[in-house]
């Protein structure tokens, strides 16, 4: 636990070194959101239909585009044998890792989220709904992709290798949050959604660090 | 200057039998037996591409498809265990620093992960090595050996007895090599183990033994 | 003979020849061509090592020139 | 007890077997498909709702079926390597994969195909489908990953564990049907229930069924052998082999 | 032109050493449209109306997505820095690296449109024109997105920042791409939105590389 | 073994006047005179971080915020002079490699940037540093030391009059040290011009001049 919070706070502290940068994934978030008035339509009725599976793909994006920065320039330096050399089991760096990731990609997203969808004119009942299933879903997304990035990342390309690997297993808390919000926003009963949301939370922090934990040191070898 | 202030157990003892790695389907060395105890240094020689980085890897569980045998203190290691990975500090050619933090915050994360945090400790070794005033400088604007020099402060801020260092004299001005070899001989006297490579001409450490790769 | 009238018929199946013949040629070229590479794996792979050989004595060979 | 387990891990072993076992398997195979067809394409009625169309079931369910089971044996057999480190293991999980991924394709295009005439419509986006989709981009990420990895151990793993991961997909398919409310079939054929079937076309169903179960063995066993060659390529076995091959 | 060339193949060879390399873009552009369908709506028709729009975001993304792992390795190991040295004109390098990238990442996207269409629901007309816009589009996202990436890539977590760039400088070519699109699925003239895309590839062919090739050099200090 | 065939121009010449480099400020070392012609070579000392990578660096033109002067046969060289480029040849810390071609691959890619391929002459080279037989090995795959040999090929396979060498040294063992120095000795009598650097000490080159920076 000592060495979790170690970790954590390394982790943070090269992120806000250069203060702006944990902007970015929300910055990609907010323009990945504002490109679909442009491409589809700016109609507010439609708008306020895409809204909720617009929002969860652009979280889900901007998610897997931070995975990157995130662990691969520890294995490329070395410090990531050097922690496992110190005796820190690898599902506890990884455990440690994705909350970082969480920290700095997932929250703001949760806390961006009802903006984004006042913009996309989403109704507030299903606009707080969309930042529920967003604080449930995205750590299990932090989780999971530490499982394809750890796999991918001693190869070239590997950046559209662990898309390919991550994105399927991605798309079942995409379905159930996205959904939630529509159920929400057509005054439905979302409670079953974001119930399947939290089992899959419960999973992903059960079996997710193992399996990164080993690819971690297949990768490293 | 008195620098390592810890005894180490003089019971310590790593064995290494018929230990070889497999690459491509072919042994990189031919197997290789050899056991340190207390207060003993070998260094690995070998060309180029001898294997010497390998079976340092491999010593240290960074490899797969080893074939052979590690113990230490008569335990067999398996992938990770713990007890050995408490008492071992690998630095190879990747130096595992940080550009984005200063020299301090680095070298204080790796003595956090295993030891409270002493910067006292940390200040003297950065003494020893000769940076420290550059102590908040970040590790990206440093030279390549002054990077060096980070991280090989981390013989004396994590005190374990078994070092195992891949070439720590590259990109080391004639000081800093020298600085090196004294503090590797003090950890020698304290009952220390070393395992070395290097294709400079290692000067003055006491009974040195050479094994060389084929 | 069967369930059909006639040949005809039968290629016809009620108006769905098309689907149901796409179908089942799909099906026979994905499973006959799959079946096919499997088979020739091992003889290409029996090709494939005799080279390997080939080269890895020439190599050991040179290596042994080189020491002496 | 164990011994067999034991054997089976040995590539030799398997090899002499698999290739002893591949004809009579075939044999049978080429006979129980000949029979499927003429069973399923000729002697079968017609559906009173889908008319002739049904006959695409005779190989979409099949088809369906071994794109599923393929992918948990893939899984198995990786799990079963990664624990044992069992070199056979990997061997039958990497031989896997491209079968299962040319069935699950296979699914996908009949599946296609046969919603024209009776959902009117190429491709819905509903549960089944999409689920079966993303197994086909399990199979292409596990081929891809493994492939794109230099040292054949470290791609053997590492595909294993994404193997693994990926086996919740699994049930996630069968229960679609259950789960959601869809345009796809039922759970037509249970162990528990009596099928609903008529027997006449519930025959060629099943013997279709047990043929491309054989057929899946007999290709996995050709693939098994090549793989098996190349890995084992510094065994004195297969030195002999080529050898003697090439006379 | 002879070291135009050389660089071109020798890209190439890099990224089809393992061959299945170029499948990953096109594997993240099909799972990308694919989850639309997912998180949006099932229904034809609503897909049929949304289609245009998505095939240009997933496009604009995937080759987003591809620049990193073809310019940054060339970054830190060197070789850029090798390149110029030798005399090779950086503008040179970025036209040859961008063509790369393009047969690389672009090409299939252009040849998988259609599919995607069809499971999208756009009709033949439409769809045709989603390729043809994408023909004349996909390049100068590849050398719009040279520029952005070789500003970037000396940074850490460079990616996301990468993607704030550059984001703002594709929209137009989404705007009018997808507008194409809109155009010929309701039977109206497209000619106009694809004069504009030619003009701006020709423009970015004209600039871009002189732009990046100045960043790359600043890039590399 | 004659590697080296072709003759230099007698009359090449570079000059640097004033040179210094500012970082965050202040320079990094005082400012620096010297010029070299055919045949003769520098050695360029210091302790870690005085500056010797920088240095070279902004002779080569990666280096912005640098004042003073350099001129290569008389003309004054602003950041992209292509005569200045076509004889010029740097190997730094970061070798240039990309690790998924192989050898062969790699050094014919930058030969061809200035020359015609001449498959002779790269076979040869790695002749000279004893990597012939791995010639279609990935790079990836290879050890430290057989990398910065695969970069050192260059200074065979790419014949240009001025080498600007970083630490060439690191990691090569003994025979290729050895080699290395032979080589840079050749190139010397041909009418050659050397820029180097090291920590270890470079025994056997004529005539070798040095500057200490500071
Ligand atoms: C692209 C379209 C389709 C796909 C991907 C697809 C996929 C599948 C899969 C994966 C199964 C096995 C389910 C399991 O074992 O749990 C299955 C079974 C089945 N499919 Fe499809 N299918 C498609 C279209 C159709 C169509 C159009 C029909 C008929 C109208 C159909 C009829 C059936 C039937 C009767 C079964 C057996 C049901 C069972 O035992 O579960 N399918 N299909
Ligand atoms: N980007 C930078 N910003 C600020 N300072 C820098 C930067 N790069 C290097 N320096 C500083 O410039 C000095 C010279 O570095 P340089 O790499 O030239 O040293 P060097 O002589 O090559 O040392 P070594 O022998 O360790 O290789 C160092 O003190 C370093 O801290
Ligand atoms: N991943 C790999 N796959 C296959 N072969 C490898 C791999 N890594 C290293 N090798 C080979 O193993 C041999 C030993 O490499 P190693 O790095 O251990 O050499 P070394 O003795 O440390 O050499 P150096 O003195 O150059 O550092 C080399 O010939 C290299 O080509
Ligand atoms: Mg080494
Ligand atoms: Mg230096």
């Amino acid at each position: 636990m000592k060495n979790f919070n170690r970790i954590v706070t390394r982790e943070l502290s090269v992120v806000f070194r250069s203060q702006s940068e944990f902007v970015y994934p929300l910055a990609f978030f907010i323009m990945v959101t504002s490109m679909f008035p442009l491409a589809v339509t700016p109609e507010p009725a439609q708008l306020a239909f895409i809204a909720p599976g617009v929002i969860w793909v652009a979280a889900l994006l901007s998610l897997l585009l931070s995975l990157n920065a995130f662990y691969q320039s520890d294995f490329q330096d070395g410090s990531l044998e050097q922690m496992l050399l110190a005796g820190v089991s690898g599902s506890l760096i990884i455990l440690a890792k994705a909350f970082a990731n969480w920290i700095v990609t997932g929250l703001p997203l949760v806390l961006i989220a009802p903006i984004i969808g006042v913009l996309l004119n989403l109704e507030l009942q299903a606009n707080m709904i969309a930042m529920l299933a967003l604080l449930i879903g995205t750590p299990s997304l932090c989780l999971i992709g530490a499982i394809g990035i750890n796999l991918t990342v001693g190869l070239r390309n590997g950046g559209v290798l662990l898309t390919l690997l991550v994105l399927p297993l991605f798309i079942p808390i995409l379905i159930f949050g996205a959904s939630a919000v529509e159920a929400a926003s057509i005054g439905k009963n979302y409670s079953g959604q974001l119930a399947i949301l939290a089992a899959i939370l419960i999973l992903s922090l059960m079996l997710a660090p193992f399996a990164a934990a080993a690819a971690m040191k297949i990768s490293i070898d | 200057m008195e620098l390592i202030s810890s005894e180490f157990n003089s019971d310590n003892l790593i064995e290494i039998t018929n230990l070889t790695v497999i690459r491509s389907d072919f042994p990189v060395f031919s197997p290789v037996n050899f056991s340190l105890g207390a207060g003993q240094a070998m260094q690995i020689r070998g060309t180029n591409g001898a294997g010497k980085t390998t079976l340092l890897r491999a010593i240290c569980g960074l490899c797969h498809s080893l074939e052979g045998e590690i113990s230490w203190n008569d335990e067999v290691i398996t992938p990770a265990h713990q007890n050995f990975y408490q008492s071992l500090l690998y630095i190879g050619h990747a130096l595992g620093l940080k550009p984005k933090l200063t020299i301090e915050q680095n070298l204080s994360f790796f003595q956090q992960l295993r030891f409270e945090l002493d910067s006292q400790l940390i200040q003297e070794a950065m003494q020893a090595f000769g940076i420290a005033e550059l102590y908040d400088e970040y590790v990206a604007k440093l030279s390549a050996g002054q990077k060096r020099r980070v991280s090989l402060c981390r013989i004396i801020t994590e005190p374990v007895p078994l070092w195992i260092l891949d070439e720590p004299l590259v990109a080391l001005d004639v000081d800093g090599q020298q600085w090196m070899l004294d503090i590797c001989n003090q950890h020698l006297e304290r009952g220390g183990i070393l395992l070395i490579t290097s294709h400079q001409p290692i000067n003055g450490i006491h009974n040195l033994r050479e094994l060389t790769l084929s | 003979m069967g369930y059909f009238d006639s040949f005809n018929d039968f290629i016809h199946m009620g108006g769905h020849g098309f689907y149901v013949w796409l179908c089942y040629a799909i099906v026979f070229i994905g499973m006959v061509s799959q079946f096919v590479l499997a088979k020739l794996s091992a003889k290409k792979n029996i090709k494939l090592l005799s080279q390997y050989y080939r080269r890895a004595a020439a190599r050991k060979k040179s290596q042994a020139n080189n020491d002496s | 007890m164990w011994n067999w387990f034991f054997q089976l891990a040995s590539p030799k072993w398997f090899y002499t077997i698999a290739r002893k076992v591949t004809p009579w398997l075939s044999v049978l195979m080429y006979s129980l498909m000949l029979a499927g067809l003429v069973l399923g394409l000729i002697f079968s009625p017609a559906d009173y709702q889908q008319g002739n169309t049904v006959r695409i079931m005779y190989i979409h369910i099949p088809a369906a079926y071994m794109s599923m089971m393929i992918y948990v044996i893939m899984a198995v057999a990786g799990a079963i390597g990664l624990v044992w480190r069992m070199k056979m293991a990997h061997i039958v999980s990497v031989s896997c994969a491209s079968i299962g991924a040319m069935f699950t394709a296979l699914a996908l295009l009949t599946g296609a195909i046969w919603g024209k005439p009776t959902w009117g419509t190429y491709w819905v986006w509903d549960a089944r489908l999409t689920s079966e989709l993303i197994l086909l981009f399990l199979y292409l990420g596990f081929m891809a990953l493994h492939s794109a990895y230099d040292d054949k151990k470290a791609a053997d793993k590492a595909s294993a564990v994404l193997a693994l991961v990926g086996v919740v997909n699994i049930p996630i398919i069968h229960f679609s049907v259950e789960w959601w409310n869809t345009l796809h079939q039922g759970a037509t054929l249970s162990k528990l229930e009596k099928p609903s079937m008529d027997t006449s076309m519930l025959w060629p169903l099943l013997i279709m069924i047990v043929a491309f179960k054989l057929y899946f063995v007999v290709t996995l066993f050709h693939k098994i052998r090549g793989e098996i060659l190349l890995r084992e390529k510094q065994a004195s076995w297969v030195k002999k082999l080529v050898a003697d091959s090439k006379q």
